[in-house]
């Protein structure tokens, strides 16, 4: 992996060294049930209550506001299931299309169950419009599930305007901020958010380990349910060495925050020397409301794949779409939802940095991706369109 | 899992008035207080040494079935009791108890209640009146540990 | 903790340290996601293919039977919610009163949710009586979920018995086996399970990873809903590292199935010696239908928590309980449901040895426990009864 030019971080990040470090004697030496009488000295218990302090501090919120999970796919099931739950007479959901399918395919499902659900539509720069939340509005709306940041645009919504007009209809707003956290301050304290999802491998962390933000006072009821762990809001033996990497690994990002203008610097360098070096390229998603790091570019009439593919041969690491889907041949659903033209749609590459992102790599993607692209380009026969 | 302070652990593990009393001597009078049982888990059984002239409690023994909390807190109880006057002793309170002991976890508290209700009983005994028995049918038993409801923990605690 | 004489390996157990070995490059080099393109090599998807084929191996299922989770408690919670949204007219669940909370407070749930629930009782050795459930079995029931053995006395259920029962009548079997696995030999091939919940944590992996076994045509709806990973059977990013870790630790464990006697020779030992050396002692649970590790024993007279600190105070650690619920003050729903008296109910204690346990840690256990309990019972105000 050294080798490689990794520019794949909204699909997975690499684990931060010093978060190996602090997590691996929790492996080792101290790998106690949390729960057992017999304390190991009470350590294991100090080192979970740490690092939810950790990652309350990344969030501005109360430890006790944190609820530790597996991932980012259980923070959305629990957080919307527990709204639904808590509120039994209100069978209604609102959300957007271009979720990610933790939450877009937990909402088919709920379908099924008898809920209905709105899916708010994007504009082609990504954008919902607040005027169709305002009318799906209902006092029998449950929840209102918006994501923070996509993953495959990085485009950000108005998350504190759509909260305000959440919460004067009384409905519990949860945000999916799986790829907004460490890349955007965040701060509970002063939201309208009510419930917030966070995966650890987004963020420097193993996988495996994620958190959900539930605000104080929000009626909550257990996804996974089993014994008393997590204040009885989670069930489950406490992945201690987990929990421990994502204490550490939101410390970092909160340290990060700081300079995350030069990790954008480096994404406007890449964006712009694409764009500039290579005709018929264009950037998905809104211009300037978009995460620091990602960056989606359509090169027209070749294939996604095939970019890739050729990108590898060179030790160079992008995604199109998500890794999700990427399983499956359809073009994304978050591109077809801006309603990109088909030359755009099928030849997107997302490139998404993180803080180990060096200007040297970026350059040597410019360096690059001019001869990929018209290689491909030049076996297409939509070349001299 | 529960935060013990030294202070507990200390009492725990080396208590110096278990036991019960058996020397007496004129003008001294030996009365238990008992409470709790097998059945809910913890039972305490406090002996009192009370010198009749003065009133006052020259020894205080216990014996405990019951957790950690319960016994250092039987501890510190027969610790505060000693040279005490009975009519002084009658104010203690459990939470004097649980700060004699520098805190107990909260869950614990109901511990050193056992042992402000081993004391009224010992006291009420020596005095002759007689006590009432907590039945186990209210219903709202918070602690199974003996039979109180409630509203009495609210009146011991707060 | 290497002075530690560690006797709670039913809450949990040390990683092996081939374990930590076999996962580190999962953590560092390759934290590729294995859904996406780029697959550094194809290293991390070959890595949980093999983890999947050792798990299946441990059970002797075919991998594309293993599905992945978080832990135990997600394992139970998926197999039942999956065989009710599998079967939609079916509103009847058949459990024991002395399952895991994993399963019980499910359970619980679910009766709030309208479903019937029969909870099966048990005897004084802590076996259910095989007509009480065939009574309770009718075409209404969706699934029969029961413990392959007890987490608290280590007693052993007739699995296959209670799973022609069920077949019998065409529900879905459903066996949280996680105390089981590695310490007794399965073979799903010949087995009337349907599907199988272990836990990495039990069996030497870290917290943080368990799996479900699902029988090849047993109808599957997943439960935690959101990519298309695990075949669809469970979304969100693979905990990469944490799957190799399961599938060493699966390999390591039916290595070890083969040495299991010498474990239980040591448990003998340790019971035999307590109880020959300790007056008013009992052994809890039926004497022979239980696993090789666990022995849970009854100290009269004196209180479980007062019993363990002492231990403690001496380097040995065990529990009272189930780590689950020693959080609480009630007395183990499993001692009760065995009907045990009062003077036994309060001072029992779960000794649960491992493949670590030597011969030298049982000998000083049985040296420490007569002052330990001697000390204690001569505080007791029973103790002269
Ligand atoms: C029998 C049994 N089932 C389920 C569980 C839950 O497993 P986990 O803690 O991995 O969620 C446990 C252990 O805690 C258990 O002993
Ligand atoms: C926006 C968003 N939500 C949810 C998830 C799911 O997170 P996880 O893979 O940790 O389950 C992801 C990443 O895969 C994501 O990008
Ligand atoms: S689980 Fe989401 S991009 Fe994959
Ligand atoms: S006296 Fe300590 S738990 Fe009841």
């Amino acid at each position: 992996m050294k080798d490689c030019i990794y520019l794949d971080n909204n699909a997975t990040t690499q684990v931060d060294p010093a978060v190996i470090e602090a997590m691996l004697p929790y492996l080792t030496t101290y790998f106690g049930n949390p729960s057992s009488m017999h304390t190991f000295g009470g350590q294991v218990g100090r080192a979970v209550k740490q690092a939810r302090l950790q990652v309350a501090s990344l969030l501005g919120a109360e430890d006790s506001e944190i609820v530790f999970t597996s991932c980012g796919t259980e923070g959305d099931n629990a957080a919307i299931r527990a709204a639904l739950t808590a509120q039994p007479n209100k069978r209604h959901i609102i959300t957007t299309v271009v979720e990610h399918p933790a939450v877009l395919n937990l909402c088919k499902r709920l379908e099924k169950e008898g809920y209905s659900v709105t899916y708010l539509s994007v504009d082609d720069q990504g954008l919902i419009d607040l005027h169709e939340l305002e009318a799906a509005l209902t006092g029998n709306t449950a929840v209102v599930s918006v994501m923070y940041a996509n993953n495959e645009t990085g485009v950000i919504f108005p998350i504190e305007e759509i909260g305000r007009i959440v919460k004067e209809k009384g409905a519990i707003f949860h945000v999916d901020a799986v790829q907004a956290v460490g890349k955007v301050p965040l701060n509970m304290k002063t939201s309208t958010i009510d419930m917030l999802t966070l995966s650890g491998h987004k963020i420097h962390a193993p996988k495996g380990i994620g958190a959900l933000y539930v605000r104080r006072g929000v009626r909550f009821r257990p996804f996974m349910i089993g014994g008393h762990q997590e204040r009885g809001r989670r069930g489950g033996t406490e992945n201690v060495p987990g929990i421990v990497a994502l204490g550490k690994a939101a410390e970092l990002a909160e340290a990060h925050l700081a300079e995350i203008e030069q990790e954008k610097r480096l994404r406007d360098r890449l964006e712009k020397g694409i764009l500039s070096r290579i005709p018929n390229t264009v950037v998905n998603g809104h211009p300037t409301k978009r995460l620091p790091n990602t960056t989606n570019i359509g090169f027209k009439y070749i294939e996604g794949e095939a970019i890739l593919l050729s990108l590898n041969q060179f030790g160079i690491c992008a995604s199109s779409g998500s890794a999700c889907t990427s399983g499956s041949l359809e073009p994304s659903h978050v591109l077809r939802a801006l309603g990109l033209p088909y030359s755009v749609l099928h030849g997107s590459i997302r490139f998404s940095l993180s803080r180990y992102t060096t200007e040297a790599e970026i350059d040597r993607v410019l360096e690059v991706m001019p001869q990929v692209v018209e290689r491909l380009r030049a076996m297409s026969p939509f070349n001299s369109d | 899992m529960w935060d013990y302070t030294e202070k507990v652990m200390e009492y725990f593990q080396n208590p110096r008035n278990q036991g019960t009393i058996t020397d007496t001597t004129e003008g001294e009078k030996v009365v238990t207080g008992e409470v709790g049982s097998i059945a809910c888990g913890d039972a305490l059984r406090l002996h009192l040494k009370i010198d009749e002239a003065t009133q006052t409690i020259t020894d205080a023994r216990f014996q405990t079935f019951g957790c950690a909390s319960a016994i250092a807190s039987s501890e510190a109880l027969t610790e505060l009791l000693k040279g005490k006057k009975v009519e002084e002793a009658m104010q203690l309170t459990n939470r004097q108890i649980a700060e004699y002991l520098g805190g107990l976890p909260e869950e614990k508290m109901h511990c050193s209640v056992m042992g402000q209700e081993a004391l009224e009983a010992a006291i009420y005994t020596y005095k002759g009146i007689p006590i009432e028995t907590h039945e186990e049918d209210d219903g709202r038993l918070v602690c199974s540990c003996f039979g109180i409801s409630e509203p009495r923990i609210r009146r011991i605690i707060l």
